[in-house]
């Protein structure tokens, strides 16, 4: 479970059964080639996959270097590559003869998810969500509820990401025989970040194909927005060992120096730490008390990083850059303009460092950017960003009727 | 092995020897020294006290609130070493630090060992570290007579239990169900077959928390382990009924 | 342009010409091999086509009859089918050498999906948008204009659908030369009802040979909703030919007796009529003027249909049902519970007409829904209708925050 | 004939006749009934009376609020035509009936005819009703000494206006410019290109309407048209200084 000196299971004890489980029945599961087979059918029926690889011409032409393709991630089911995850856990759980499963959500995208996982499979469902998260994102709310799922407001902490995940560990340990914790994203104890990684590598392969068959060779480099990760080890592991520049872009907020940011791999603000059962750089005090973190986009807004993508970071085999909130706002701006497509805040992080990079490269040269998901999702907090009159006015008039 | 004598020489006196619990820092060292004198004078055998962290997954809601506003208070690592090391020199009872592991990596492991072992500690819980990823530490704890206490669950099976036992020093805490601290646990003959398994699996102390209440809550485990763990019962009485309100509640349980 | 009794062109004479190079440019790419094939390589890499064909298997376990397969148009791009529609359009447009598009809209979709094509191809759109949907439907607004359309409120009549078509005809008469209309539905004058079908049966065309893949012959019947009835005829024309029951299912709103409905074909409301350059059935009185209709679904809630659905009403060959407001929030509540999957409001009424008939089926057979879109989008309207108090909380104090 | 014939016999009178419009019901018939009257009092030599739809496709903002407005004050069919009778019969010169063909439609082809004949009406104007949808009607019309009168685009080919020509009867309607009705053209060489075409391809009275104005605007036509349209301009005169200054402005005409 270790990658170089990071990730391993720092859990307690009560749980080491679990994952003793869990591990066997994953390990069984890469070793069974049936399980990957029933694994893409499932993605193939229900969410559309393989994804395309849309080829951007007008912003290719608009920078005038790299052929710009974009993997498109937010076409899955739900609307993001969250669901190759919980898809892919829902298989083990089916396996692992548990009928319930708990998640932890920021931004709402993996809550939903899971949710619609557990309809499909028949799981109860609970997901534990900040309570800053659950104000911020009722939309998210409305629909895990009513797919059936019951959403906990955690009241902890700084009421954010990281206190949904302790919040759903607590659950685990009280409940393990029955349940199973969908962790959301390539971190927390082995052998989650493997693990999902593995479901998430569905993107690089399809990809890797992909621009081999419409572009005719290898792209140049690969980006990707880096929250937890999985998106970024999704695509980065089409081309791991291949001569392709792999870039992993982080939440920049408002600047690396205002220590209002989640950079854990660029930045100077984070160290090695041990938390939420694994280890890897985290934004932290010299006390190892965790920092609060901030982005534009909820779901790159954590503390921690894959241990993966740490191990990646040292041997200099993915490059990590950052880009800030208001870069953010302009690439999204940009790409719905040029191409139509609008990508989530998230993903928007990848857009801004491949636009800055792209017309340094030669024309033939190919650029992928991982589109994580969709930013239709983020209505309430992009019209905000853009500070729309109108949409401001329809808030309040809506409210108007309300309280009549 | 220090920890572990003084405990068995204790227990040759006692049915059952008390262990109690509280976050440092919360609601402050002040408050926290006067609970401790309270607790010492009234028979209690083994004092824990928790280094805050903000992300404590192992514990339940009321600890979670201590740490957090201690932490919020301004407590460091640093004041609750010196915290500890005035304890150890007041009181003849054995003083232990519980915390998460990243309270002791952060601070360096050697480094943290030192500053315990100058303090007078003489053992550590820390909840998210198994042997397999602090065997070293623990090995390291061992050589400066700090007992590495491990944890024991029900879901732990005869061979595990047998595995942590080759680790652990001082003295077996044994989780008494399933979840996080906090929780009362049902007795039963499921609950008494899990306390034989810790038993015949070593030689080490038992000491098992399970949400004691009362006098009978104590007196259930006696013959069946040797320590009772009074954990978040301590913290809820303190907030409620004020500092001076341990005193008496630990003089009833025994 | 006739089918049986209906469709023609009536259409005033400045626009003859304009016609008349679009039926050219219409039937010159239906002769062209390569531009169908065009057309699907570019809704492949943009938009996910084909979308899968999936199977329900909690819904047909519950209603104990057919199978139960879902046709997932709402994993297009821009979650619907109108995705088909204006692609296709856009190719059109584009070879005829316009530079501006426009759109009529009303719940917002197709002029989501034009404002995304306007982008893709680099042409200039305007939307008309009755006034009263663009309250309703603020964030499809929103997008639109990122997207670099302008979207115009139309203030006349009832300031819906159907004078956001006649604005979108005043429009094109004055700037024909550079600008196409891109109908959003197969009404309207020849040949966009059966342009529109045509671009759209891409959905049939796939559900036909997916059914046969996966269940092993043809379904016993396609349920569709039936608004202007483009998704309809797309998913019917896979099944025209065969022995295959088609169910059109129009919006029964508070009831066929209410007179607060959009049903043309099934009700006892609607005649025969010449409006909007075409000749259906439409819901009118007896001097002939347009009535005004009801549809919790915004995209049902029009007062024609398309002719070639009159026509196969007239045939028998496609029997038409309704849905009212209440079994289709009833429907969309046991889809997601039951699947995770989120139907829009309109496709949901097809659901509702499914559910109605799936056990009466044997086991051995199959049913296709046609999933027209997704409900997300839905999210004002679908809160709403749910009467949900947590997201009145939350409009509420999001108004507050803005009135600072 | 009829319709032709008379217009043609005034034609030989006058430089250029003057067409009116206005759209029956708006405000109310009553008003209609003093609008006509100083038209007619100042030699307007048609009149072009519009049966108010919903959906007015080719009508610009201002023809199209009076549509609605005349609807939602309750006019029908039935009382348009019976306006319709009694201002032929009370005035002598030709009036039309203006509408879109689902009126027509639904009231039934023959029946609507018969009806307009009844009540005196010479012609008909049908903008969505090209003659590939309505050549049945026509000749129906025709046939009831009811002209069919064609609109000609400025997108019109020769070889298109010499085929609506062929269906057309009493004048041929030259629009003017694309778009709706409501807006001022220009003048220019274009223009008059456009006129003479449409000069070529009919033996027909030639209307043209594109928002007159002035004496100057009608004057510009003479020599290049029969006919001058006054259309939305009547409307807004009558919305904003009421229903008496249509006589006067008429009389500035010409």
């Amino acid at each position: 479970g270790f990658f170089g000196h990071w990730g391993g299971a720092y859990i307690p004890e009560v749980l080491h059964q679990t994952f003793r489980q869990l591990q066997e029945e994953y390990d069984k599961a890469r070793q069974d080639p049936s399980f990957w087979q029933e694994y893409t059918a499932l993605m193939a029926n229900y969410s559309c996959r393989p994804t395309p690889l849309t080829y951007a011409a007008n912003l290719s032409r608009h920078f005038g270097g790299a052929q710009i393709y974009i993997k498109r991630e937010d076409l899955n089911h739900t609307g993001a590559h969250k669901a190759n995850n919980v898809m892919g856990q829902g298989l083990l759980v089916q396996r692992m003869g548990k009928k319930r499963v708990i998640a932890e959500t920021g931004a709402g995208q993996h809550g939903m998810a899971t949710a619609t996982m557990a309809a499909k499979f028949g799981f109860a469902c609970t997901i534990y969500m900040g309570e800053v998260d659950v104000r911020r994102q009722r939309p998210n709310v409305f629909w895990m509820e009513k797919m059936g799922a019951t959403v906990v407001p955690v009241k902890d902490g700084s009421r954010t990401l990281k206190d949904a995940i302790n919040e759903a560990f607590r659950d685990w340990v009280t409940n393990l025989d029955d349940t199973h914790y969908v962790f959301g994203t390539a971190c927390g104890p082995a052998p989650f970040p493997e693990m999902v990684s593995w479901f998430q590598s569905i993107i690089g392969r399809e990809a890797a194909r992909q621009i081999v068959e419409q572009h005719g060779r290898l792209p140049a480099r690969v980006y990707a927005c880096v929250g937890g990760g999985s998106n970024a080890m999704g695509v980065f592991q089409g081309f791991l060992n291949d001569d392709v520049e792999l870039v992993g872009v982080e939440a920049g907020g408002h600047g690396l120096d205002s220590g209002l940011h989640a950079a854990r791999l660029c930045g100077r603000d984070a160290s090695p730490g041990v938390a939420q059962g694994y280890k890897t750089m985290f934004l932290q005090n010299d006390d190892g008390q965790m920092l609060e973190t901030h982005s534009v986009a909820a779901g790159l807004d954590y503390v921690g990083v894959s241990p993966i993508l740490s191990d990646l970071a040292d041997k200099k085999r993915v490059r990590f850059e950052s880009a800030t909130d208001s870069e953010v706002i302009a690439a999204l701006d940009l790409t719905m303009r040029l191409e139509g497509i609008i990508p989530a805040l998230e993903s928007s992080h990848a857009f801004v460092q491949a636009f800055k990079e792209a017309s340094d490269l030669p024309n033939n040269a190919a650029i992928i950017i991982n589109m994580s998901g969709r930013g239709d999702k983020d209505i309430f907090t992009i019209a905000h960003a853009f500070d729309d009159p109108s949409w401001k006015e329809f808030i309040i008039a809506r409210a108007d009727e309300y309280r009549k | 092995m220090q920890l572990e004598e003084t405990l068995k020489k204790r227990r040759k006196e006692k049915d059952i020897l008390l262990m109690t619990h509280l976050v440092l820092g919360y609601p402050s060292f002040e408050v926290n020294r006067r609970i401790i004198r309270q607790m010492v004078d009234n028979g209690v055998d083994c004092i824990e006290m928790q280094i805050p962290f903000s992300e404590p997954m192992a514990d339940g809601p009321v600890i979670l609130k201590a740490n957090q506003d201690s932490l919020a208070a301004g407590t460091t690592v640093a004041a609750c070493l010196e915290f500890g090391r005035e304890m150890a020199a007041s009181y003849d009872i054995p003083f232990l630090f519980m915390t998460y592991y990243n309270i002791v990596f952060k601070y360096g492991e050697e480094r943290f060992l030192e500053a315990a072992k100058a303090a007078g500690i003489t053992g550590l819980i820390i909840p998210d570290l198994p042997p397999e990823m602090g065997g070293e530490f623990m090995t390291m704890a061992r050589d400066r007579e700090i007992a590495p206490i491990l944890i024991i669950a029900p879901t732990s099976t005869d061979e595990r239990m047998a595995e942590l036992n080759g680790w652990a020093d001082g003295f077996i805490y044994c989780a008494a169900r399933r979840g996080v601290t906090g929780k009362k646990s049902e007795f039963g003959s499921e609950f008494y077959e899990y306390l034989a398994r810790c038993r015949r699996a070593t030689s080490l102390p038992l000491a098992v928390g399970f949400g004691i209440q009362n006098r009978d809550d104590v007196a259930a485990l006696i013959g069946r382990a040797d320590m009772a763990v009074i954990g978040s019962r301590t913290i809820r009485l303190v907030d409620e009924e004020g500092p001076e309100a341990v005193g008496p509640f630990i003089a009833s349980l025994r």
